[in-house]
């Protein structure tokens, strides 16, 4: 079995030089676009490290949302920057002050990184070599649970509430875009035939996938943020492609989809602290099908949010103004 | 549209949809309840504008070892011309006015042309699809007419007035 | 077995870092974003190897959200992304 | 004997995939570039799962690998399509011999 030892060796090895050398080049590229596609790569080799880590829940939440929806997101951003100012020259204005760095300027940074370098290599090597964390805690509680999947486990019912702030940070997110201002129109229903077939097929298969990652978060990597993103990029795909939205769904069914995910996850915090006497501490019997609600109400907030995000500013319908 | 076939199409997108689920879930018989709704959903977003075409399923098998012939003939045909030294490629644009209806045939054809030997499509406006052929000696207009009129035959649409050509 | 899809994959990521050079270089934004649908399809293959070598059915999932959403972007890149840039590479 | 099968179809796609990454550094313009990484790329990743899927376990895992490749094979060709239309509308020009 050497061989495969240092064939998997040669990958991890070959895996680390890229992505240091992509989180580098993203983050010295000038070229905002260039630092777009790097980093979508750098998402993709990062997805390829969660599989070596063994935490293949990751790999796929990296993929869904790292090299996935955030490349789209990114370009979005892009395209309404490109529209406030043209590019070159944002090129002119870094290449003007980066004529003369003061002394302090150059010395800072580097004493900063060097401390930081050694306070996270201090850590590292102080890390018990054999280490269990919380495996057999979270090991021994799973019959209690609800569901079969670690991960799952540990995200909605053990540390439930670290899921539910997510919701609101996306949730705020959301509602800081919007009110930067800036009320955005539909895109004219697209007349591209090969665009809308594409379409046609991705879309219903977007939608199967995010259900089937929600049904087998249970039991095996899947849940409601992968689930959640991949029903955004159906959401992205379909404003892409011209989807029409009638102004009354954009008005209140929008928002409030918007808002179920942490919304459910606040009620049933509450009715279980009054009948349970603490905040998401499920009664084992009720713990699954509370999960799977829970989710599903987190998956359609998290894919309207995402594709919300995806379009800027407060959505309005062409008619209206 | 008659009624048969607008049912016959909405059967055969369950059907799909169904298969898909069926591979998605690895044929566990407990993810049904929750894919029926997922069909459900995916149909609703599926609500395509009514379409006067239909494939049948015996064609369709019939084209498939067509298309990966040919896509495995333009897959050898790119990597001949990547990998050799001299690189034999020789480019030109060319347009071709197309003899099958607009819609889901023109689509495919599209689509298609990508993948076979030496031809990429480039654009598809008014009856007309303007595609990049990779070398200009190359038997592109003749393998152009085949695959129109098996596209035609999947379809079962006459092809229209012979018209393709620079 | 094993050790064919490891060499493999290995091989595969060599690709993928070759193909770099053709998002540093460009020269145009398509050009970039080309390479950014390699790395795609590369990726996808590199994780249906190792879902193979692991005997793991969650990493075909990743695989196929990988090549969903792929799509996505590129579709975004072409609605989005690639408006004044060309302008300028062109010239 | 599968085993053997599946050997060569690896092979094989592994090679295509060197030809595109091949195609896509030495092609001297997007349009060819285009026809590179559309045609080779995906009869590499098609080869590939048919060798992948001559090892696998059950039907269903087989056909989860069938779709994936047809999902990147039209994802592939309409993309391709719709990049080489944007280049056409910004008026980049196809390289010559």
């Amino acid at each position: 079995m050497e061989a495969i030892d240092i064939a998997l060796g040669l990958f991890d090895l070959l895996l680390v030089f890229l992505l240091l050398w992509l989180a580098w080049l993203v983050m010295s590229s000038e070229d905002l676009f260039k630092a777009i596609v790097l980093f979508v790569a750098f998402g993709l080799l990062m997805a390829l490290v969660w599989v070596r880590l063994e935490a293949p829940d990751i790999a796929l939440a990296e993929a869904a949302i790292g090299a996935g929806l955030t490349g789209a997101l990114l370009m979005a951003a892009l395209d309404r920057l490109n529209a406030v100012k043209p590019m070159p020259a944002a090129a002119v204005v870094t290449s003007a002050k980066r004529e003369q760095p003061s002394l302090p300027s150059k010395v800072l940074p580097l004493v900063a990184l060097v401390l930081i370098v050694l306070g996270l290599g201090y850590a590292l090597l102080s890390l018990p070599d054999v280490a269990d964390g919380l495996v057999p805690n979270v090991k021994e509680q799973m019959a209690q649970s609800g569901v079969k999947n670690p991960v799952t486990a540990v995200l909605l019912n053990f540390r439930g509430y670290d899921t539910l702030l997510e919701m609101v940070v996306l949730l705020l997110a959301l509602l800081s875009v919007w009110s930067l201002g800036g009320v955005r129109k539909l895109s004219p229903r697209n007349t591209n035939p090969v665009l809308a077939s594409l379409c046609r097929v991705l879309v219903p298969v977007l939608i199967l996938v995010s259900c089937y990652l929600l049904w087998v978060g249970a039991d095996a990597p899947g849940g409601a943020f992968q689930a959640g993103s991949v029903l955004g990029a159906a959401g992205v795909l379909l404003l892409l492609s011209g989807w029409h939205v009638e102004q009354k769904i954009l008005l209140w069914p929008l928002r409030f989809i918007l808002v179920l995910g942490s919304g459910v996850f606040i009620i049933i915090a509450a009715v279980l602290f009054f009948t349970q006497g603490g905040l998401l501490t499920y009664p084992v019997a009720q713990a699954g099908w509370l999960i799977l609600l829970l989710e599903s109400a987190a998956t359609l907030s998290i894919g309207a949010t995402l594709a919300a995000l995806f379009f800027g500013g407060i959505p309005k319908s062409r008619v209206d103004q | 549209m008659n009624r048969t076939t607008r049912v016959y199409s909405i059967l055969l997108k369950v059907v799909l949809l169904a298969l898909v689920w069926w591979v998605l879930s690895d044929g566990n018989p407990h993810s049904w309840w929750i894919g029926g709704m997922a069909i459900v959903l995916a149909l609703l977003a599926a609500k395509s504008p009514t379409s006067q075409f239909s494939i049948s399923l015996l064609k369709l098998t019939l084209f498939i070892p067509f298309f990966l012939k040919h896509s495995i003939l333009g897959g050898v045909d790119v990597a001949r011309r990547a990998l050799r030294p001299a690189m034999p490629i020789d480019p030109i644009m060319v347009d071709c006015v197309l003899r099958l209806p607009p819609g889901p045939p023109q689509v495919l054809l599209t689509n298609m042309v990508s993948l076979l030997p030496g031809t990429l499509s480039a654009s598809l406006e008014n009856n007309v699809l303007t595609m990049h052929v990779l070398d200009k000696q190359g038997s592109y207009a003749n393998d152009f007419l085949v695959l129109e009129e098996k596209i035609a035959e999947l379809f079962s649409v006459p092809v229209l007035s012979p018209g393709a050509g620079v | 077995m094993q050790l064919l899809y490891i060499t493999l994959a290995l091989f595969l990521l060599v690709n993928l870092a070759a193909g770099m050079w053709r998002v540093l270089r460009g020269p145009g934004v398509a050009d970039r974003m080309l390479a950014a649908q390699l790395f795609g399809t590369t990726a996808v293959a590199i994780l249906l190897l190792l879902a193979e070598a692991a005997g793991s059915n969650a990493l075909r999932d990743a695989a196929l959200v990988f090549a969903l959403l792929a799509a996505v972007t590129a579709v975004a890149f072409v609605k989005r992304a690639w408006s004044m840039q060309e302008e300028r590479d062109v010239d | 004997m599968i085993d053997f099968f599946s050997i060569l179809l690896l092979l094989a796609g592994a090679l295509f995939f060197l030809a595109g990454t091949v195609g896509l550094l030495r092609f001297p313009d997007l349009y060819t570039r285009l026809h590179a990484l559309t045609k080779a790329d995906n009869v590499g990743l098609g080869l590939m799962i048919a060798g992948l899927a001559l090892q696998a376990e059950s039907l269903s895992a087989a056909g989860k690998l069938v779709l994936i490749w047809g999902l990147v094979l039209l994802a592939g060709a309409s993309v391709a399509y719709l990049i080489a239309r944007g280049a056409l509308l910004r008026g980049v020009l196809p390289w010559k011999r």
